[in-house]
């Protein structure tokens, strides 16, 4: 396991390992997600199959998870962006597996990655779907309103 | 790891029609289209078909209401029940069957087991409606 | 003309002839292909569902017809009977009962050539005056296919005539009585012909212009209900007359040993060697259809230019060289 | 109408699958009905590959937002009579995606439908009853558990037997 | 004639009225997308890309997807843990156990629970007889695309014999409902043994007669050698996974690289091949068939006796946990927030499918217009997915939608004219 390298990457960029059953989580300033997941695949040749991008709604902000897999564990990178200024750097030109993942996250939360041009549309929200209502997995966002603004009753 | 060894299936050689044999040995063989429409039909024991309640079972606990993923059931107002000094309400399951899924779930946690999954599949109706079961309601009086 | 000759044309040996067996022949198809599949095939309508295609024919002269907006409208509405027309007129040339057809004439294959053009052009014209896009794909595919098949097609069809040494297809039937079958002699062309009367026929591996899988129905895809009905008969009708023509050229059509001096019972033998024949090769091409995966047009062109061209060539110069 | 007319429609269904936002197990199970075992084929059904071909319009999924649009225009491709067949819980009333906050419930708010074939998925034999049902015929046969579980099948079928 | 026709549906006006629709089928227009192709019955998401062209060569290719959507992933955090495995596991009707399955070991792993033994092997049986019937449709779907129907048939036949083995075992022959929170919902049914061995020898018989016959028939094999190719060093950028992976060599499983269920003592053999090609995924699946079928075997000959699940609590304790397992398309991701109480927090999904989409739009960049369907057919799962592809001309402002197979047609016309 390249254990000491991700206390290298934790080091460099400043953010606190925790470890969570078969993962690991590296949380991070939103800043730093670059330097993490460069010095990441730098750092680790054979480095992690990138299996997802998460975002979720933690309250005030909204969490961004990029899950890496190897062997029998995964590491997790997990930001944070607060809610209204929900804008992130998009990691799309180092990691290029990332750039589909980072499109689902943008049209599901509505977090902004800069960068990454296939947010520049709709990847899996229905072209009916209210520019008006909050993006569709944020906490505020009542599905039976949805539905009723989509007229689909 | 085991490669899969394409090299190997190249060496066998191509040939047009590989399919001839076998289509003229299915062609002579009964086909083993089963009968179904006109004969019967046959389903696993265990298949999962239309859901059936025994109203006589029920008691309007609501349990299934609680656990149905697919919001089929809806507990009915009856009218009320005299406990002692009490009223109480009572109420009685009804079964939108057309959205039903059939996945079992009411049927194993009703406890008064009076809910089963038939074997019955046969139910394409013009009328949606009549997949509506509202059996347990009329038991009651 | 007269009156006899009118019902022949007409009914028997003639055009309605020709569309039972047309249907008898989509009946057979479906069945054979559903049985080396391991099914059953239609079975409800009429006894084995024999009638099945019959019921498909009257479904679909029942329906609505819808006209796309930017159709050619004449062309949409009138084309189809035209194209019916082009197997249906071919089919006179083919003798069924007796060696002689009932319309012959020394440049019967001419005509026939002519027949295979002009339904290829029909169905380019139909597929481009419907102007939807799968038919204009269709259609691509559809001129591809056929400027490769062309010639392999015509080749094959000449090497029975110059070793008959005629044009006429009765004259060729009548040069193969006693066993002399041209299939012995022009055994290339024999082959060459049956695969591309697959590519005529739009049948795999050269299902390429109607691929349902890729380009929807082709440049069927915008017809309806009457029109349809018609295309999809000409279709049929297309499988007879090619496994006729196939049968008379190459396997000697009516022609076998005549058992019998009475006119009726004599037609009868001729109209059972040559029902006989056309089966056989109907059920050669069944099984070919059933037996293949679609190829790709340019795989199908590289076929008949640098294979079956050449091929048939070859047959072409041995047969004028044994003459 | 003729007598013609009404036994060749009863013959003949030409159907035209959609899959309107479904999970596939319907489409599947649609797909498995043509397929040796059930052979739709049988009753004269056979799929189309083009909705002007088709005289039934075998309608899966929920008809969420992004495909109900093309339902519609769909339908509106197809040659008069025309019928629709909703197959499974999804495209009847949502099943178990109700509520979901892209999805109809139900196909009959978009189209106007035929038939109902509940289930989720409803077995190709439920469809084939269906298929029966629409050309208002009734099976001869009648549902049995399988005694043996796992049987091979080779219930042989006699032809002409109906 | 019996007059039940006369109530029946069917009966309708003689339909002799011509009618005048809007538009042609098909026409060229920006809006038509069209998402189900002709005949698609058995697609998954439909798709469709959105290419930007600088003449011939295609500089971006945009995909998109989401015909489908439904808003599972929202719904589910409304609903209790128990509903849930059955909203999941209809999020496809092809690979419905694995997603139930990733889901309930998900939440077991929160729970901290030990599943009984038995149940852990019976999930890989019934696991395994999915991949089977997956990998069997894909092939039998791969003759229907390419027009061999007869393949197609023959397949789908003998696919009814692993279906008849899952519908006795669960109950249903496409969505099992079968897992439950701590385990299986029922045992297996008696006598099962003997049918399964039985059933299992039958499948392997005709795998074999079927590898043979996709990697020899050689109109089948021309159309579809060399077509779709990546390579090994493509696929470790781009991530995708499950067969399309391994057909480039790389032995990326998560059965054996992170064990789950039972597969820990049934240790599957992984399967690769080198050409990357669809030729070879072909045989990859049928070999992945042949291996399953052993795999079920083994499990049924290892099979301890036990109880098949515990009593699980109603809500669960706070906690997060991703997990994954190998569904029959590949890698099956699902991380779970949990509040703790009776309804998850946030369940994230990412199906097979999505990640080898990537996959194939990168490898459309540079290509031209002409190779677009055969690189799409590469992509895997399904040839059905290289349906619809939008065209941007950069230069043009004109964009419209259009099938693969118009693409190739426009690029063979293109060749054409500048031969000539
Ligand atoms: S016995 Fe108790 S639980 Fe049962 S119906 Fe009566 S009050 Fe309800
Ligand atoms: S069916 Fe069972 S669970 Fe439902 S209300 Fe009646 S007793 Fe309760
Ligand atoms: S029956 Fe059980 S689950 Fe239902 S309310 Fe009573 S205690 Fe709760
Ligand atoms: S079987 Fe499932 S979907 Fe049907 S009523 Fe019971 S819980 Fe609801
Ligand atoms: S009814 Fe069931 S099987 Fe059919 S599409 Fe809906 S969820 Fe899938
Ligand atoms: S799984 Fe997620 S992305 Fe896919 S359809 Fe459901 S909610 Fe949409
Ligand atoms: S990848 Fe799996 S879950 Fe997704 S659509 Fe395909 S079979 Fe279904
Ligand atoms: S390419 Fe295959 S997996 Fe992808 S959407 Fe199309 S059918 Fe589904």
């Amino acid at each position: 396991m390249e254990e000491g390298n991700l206390d290298d990457v934790a080091a460099r960029v400043g953010g606190q390992i925790s470890q969570n059953r078969n993962s690991r989580v590296l949380t991070i300033e939103p800043g730093k997600l670059r330097d993490a997941c460069k010095f990441l695949i730098d750092e680790m040749p054979d480095f992690y199959h990138l299996s997802t991008v998460t975002g979720f709604d933690e309250g005030k902000t909204i969490g961004v998870i990029y899950h890496f897999w190897k062997g029998k564990e995964f590491l997790s990178i997990k930001t944070s962006v607060p809610k209204e200024n929900a804008i992130l750097n998009s990691v799309s030109d180092i990691l290029p597996a990332s750039i589909l993942y980072e499109a689902e996250v943008k049209d599901l939360l509505g977090v902004e990655f800069k960068g990454n041009r296939m947010t520049l549309q709709r990847l899996i929200l229905p072209d009916a779907y209210p520019p008006e209502a909050p993006p569709p997995l944020r906490k505020e966002a009542d599905p039976e309103k949805i539905r009723k603004m989509m007229e689909l009753e | 790891m085991v490669e899969n060894d394409a090299s190997e299936d190249s060496k066998k050689g191509m040939k047009v029609g590989g399919a001839l044999g076998e289509m003229f040995r299915t062609a002579f063989q009964r086909p083993i289209t089963k009968k179904y429409p006109f004969g019967a039909a046959q389903v696993a024991e265990r298949f999962r078909g239309k859901l059936d309640i025994d109203p006589v079972k029920c008691t309007g606990c609501g349990v299934c209401e609680a656990v149905c993923p697919a919001s089929v059931i809806q507990m009915v107002h009856t009218g009320t029940r005299k406990v002692g000094t009490r009223e109480i309400e009572t109420k009685r399951p009804t079964f939108d069957l057309y959205t039903c899924i059939s996945c079992g779930q009411c049927v194993d946690d009703c406890r008064f087991e009076a809910l089963r999954l038939t074997h019955e599949f046969e139910l394409a109706t013009v009328d949606k409606k009549s997949l509506v079961m509202d059996k347990a309601l009329k038991v009651v009086n | 003309m007269d009156a006899l000759e009118v019902v022949e044309i007409l009914v028997f040996p003639g055009l309605t002839f020709f569309v039972w067996l047309a249907f008898v022949f989509e009946w057979l198809d479906r069945k054979t292909t559903a049985r080396m599949q391991g099914r059953i095939g239609p079975m409800l309508a009429g006894p084995r569902g024999i009638l099945q295609p019959v019921a498909d024919f009257f479904k679909l002269t029942s329906k609505e017809e819808i006209v796309p907006q930017f159709s050619d409208k004449l062309v949409f509405e009138w084309g189809p009977p035209f194209f019916f027309a082009a197997p249906a007129i071919g089919t006179i040339f083919i003798p069924v009962v007796g060696l002689n057809a009932i319309v012959s004439s020394p440049y019967d294959l001419l005509f026939i050539l002519f027949v295979l053009a002009f339904s290829t052009l029909m169905a380019g014209m139909l597929g481009y005056a419907s102007a939807g896009r799968f038919s204009t794909i269709s259609i691509g595919r559809l001129v591809l296919q056929y400027a490769s098949f062309e010639i392999p097609l015509l080749l094959a069809i000449v090497s029975p005539a110059v070793a008959a040494g005629n044009l006429s297809i009765s004259g060729i039937v009548q040069a193969q009585s006693n066993f002399h079958w041209f299939v012995f002699v022009v055994p290339i062309g024999f082959a060459v012909f049956i695969v591309s009367s697959l590519a005529e026929l739009e049948k795999p591996p050269f299902d390429i212009p109607d691929a349902k899988t890729e380009i929807a129905a082709g440049w069927m895809t915008e017809f309806s209900a009457r029109p349809l009905a018609y295309v999809k008969l000409t279709e049929s009708l297309s499988y007879v007359f090619l496994s006729a023509l196939a049968a008379s050229l190459f396997l000697g059509g009516t022609a076998g040993p005549v058992l019998t001096n009475v006119t009726i019972l004599q037609d009868g033998i001729y109209l059972a060697y040559f029902l006989i024949k056309v089966f056989a090769i109907g059920f050669a091409i069944f099984a070919i259809k059933t037996a293949l995966a679609r190829v790709r047009i340019n795989q199908a062109a590289n076929l008949f230019w640098t294979v079956l061209t050449p091929l048939s060539l070859l047959q072409l110069g041995i047969v004028i060289l044994l003459r | 109408m003729s007598y013609l007319t009404r036994w060749s429609r009863k013959r003949s269904i030409w159907v035209f699958p959609v899959n309107a936002a479904s999970c596939n197990g319907c489409d599947i199970e649609i797909l498995a009905s043509l397929t040796p075992r059930y052979d739709a084929e049988r009753l004269g059904v056979e799929v189309v590959a083009s909705p002007r071909h088709a005289d039934v319009l075998l309608v899966t999924g929920t008809a969420n937002s992004m495909t109900r649009g093309i339902l519609k225009k769909i339908y509106e491709q197809m040659p008069e009579p025309r019928l629709v067949v909703a197959v499974g819980a999804c495209a009847l009333g949502a099943g178990v995606m109700r509520g979901c906050y892209n999805v109809g419930h139900g196909v009959d708010k978009v189209i106007p439908v035929n038939l109902f074939i509940p289930g989720c998925p409803p077995r190709p034999e439920a469809i084939l009853f269906g298929i029966l049902k629409l050309v208002g015929e009734h099976p001869r046969g009648q549902v049995v558990a399988k005694e043996q579980i796992g049987k091979v099948s080779t219930t042989e079928h006699e032809e002409g037997e109906k | 004639m019996s007059d039940k026709g006369n109530n029946s549906p069917i009966s309708g006006e003689e339909g002799s009225a011509k009618r005048e629709v809007s538009a042609g089928l098909m026409q060229y227009s920006p809006e038509n997308l069209m998402p189900f192709g002709p005949v698609h019955p058995a697609l998954h998401e439909p798709e469709y890309f959105k290419l930007i062209l600088e003449g011939e060569v295609i500089v971006d290719a945009i995909p998109r997807i989401g015909f489908v959507h439904r808003g599972i992933e929202r719904a589910a955090q409304d609903r209790t843990w128990i509903k849930n495995i059955y909203l999941f596991e209809r999020i496809c009707g092809i690979c419905s156990f694995a997603h139930s399955l990733s889901y309930v070991q998900a939440i077991e792993g929160i729970l901290q629970f030990e599943v009984p033994k038995r149940a852990r092997y019976i999930r890989v049986i019934v696991a395994e007889l999915e991949r089977i019937h997956s990998h069997m449709l894909w092939l039998g779907l791969v003759g229907y695309w390419t027009g061999f129907d007869t393949l197609f048939m023959w397949i789908w036949k003998d696919r009814e014999h692993v279906l008849d083995l899952i519908e006795a075992i669960t109950g249903n022959r496409v969505h099992k409902s079968y897992n439950t929170i701590s385990g299986v919902r029922k045992d297996l049914p008696e006598n099962i043994s003997e049918p399964i061995k039985r059933e299992m020898a039958y499948i392997q018989d005709r795998i074999r007669y079927y590898r043979d016959l996709v990697s020899r028939e050689e109109t089948l094999v021309v159309r579809t050698r060399g077509i779709g190719k990546i390579d090994a060093e493509t696929a470790r950028k781009l991530c995708p996974v499950g067969p399309l992976l391994r057909s480039t060599g790389i032995a990326r499983d998560v059965r054996t690289e992170d064990p789950y269920a039972a597969y820990d003592e049934i240790v599957p053999e992984v399967k690769t091949s080198s050409q990357g090609d669809v030729a070879s995924l072909l045989t990859l699946r049928a070999d992945e068939v042949l291996e399953s079928c052993r795999l079920i075997l083994l499990a049924l000959e290892k099979m301890p006796s036990g109880p098949t699940k515990l009593t699980a609590p109603r809500s669960v304790p706070k906690g997060e946990n991703a997990f994954h397992v190998e569904a029959p398309r590949g890698e099956l991701f699902y991380y779970i927030r949990s509040p703790g109480g009776i309804t998850p927090e946030r369940v994230k999904i990412r199906t097979p499918t999505m990640a080898n989409v990537l996959t194939a739009t990168s490898m459309l960049k540079g290509y031209t217009l002409a190779d677009v369907p055969v690189v799409l057919t590469g992509m895997d799962p399904c040839f059905g997915c290289m349906d619809r592809i939008s065209v941007f001309e950069v230069d043009k402002e004109k964009q419209w939608s259009v099938r693969g197979e118009d693409l190739r047609q426009y690029g063979i016309s293109h060749y054409k004219t500048k031969k000539l």
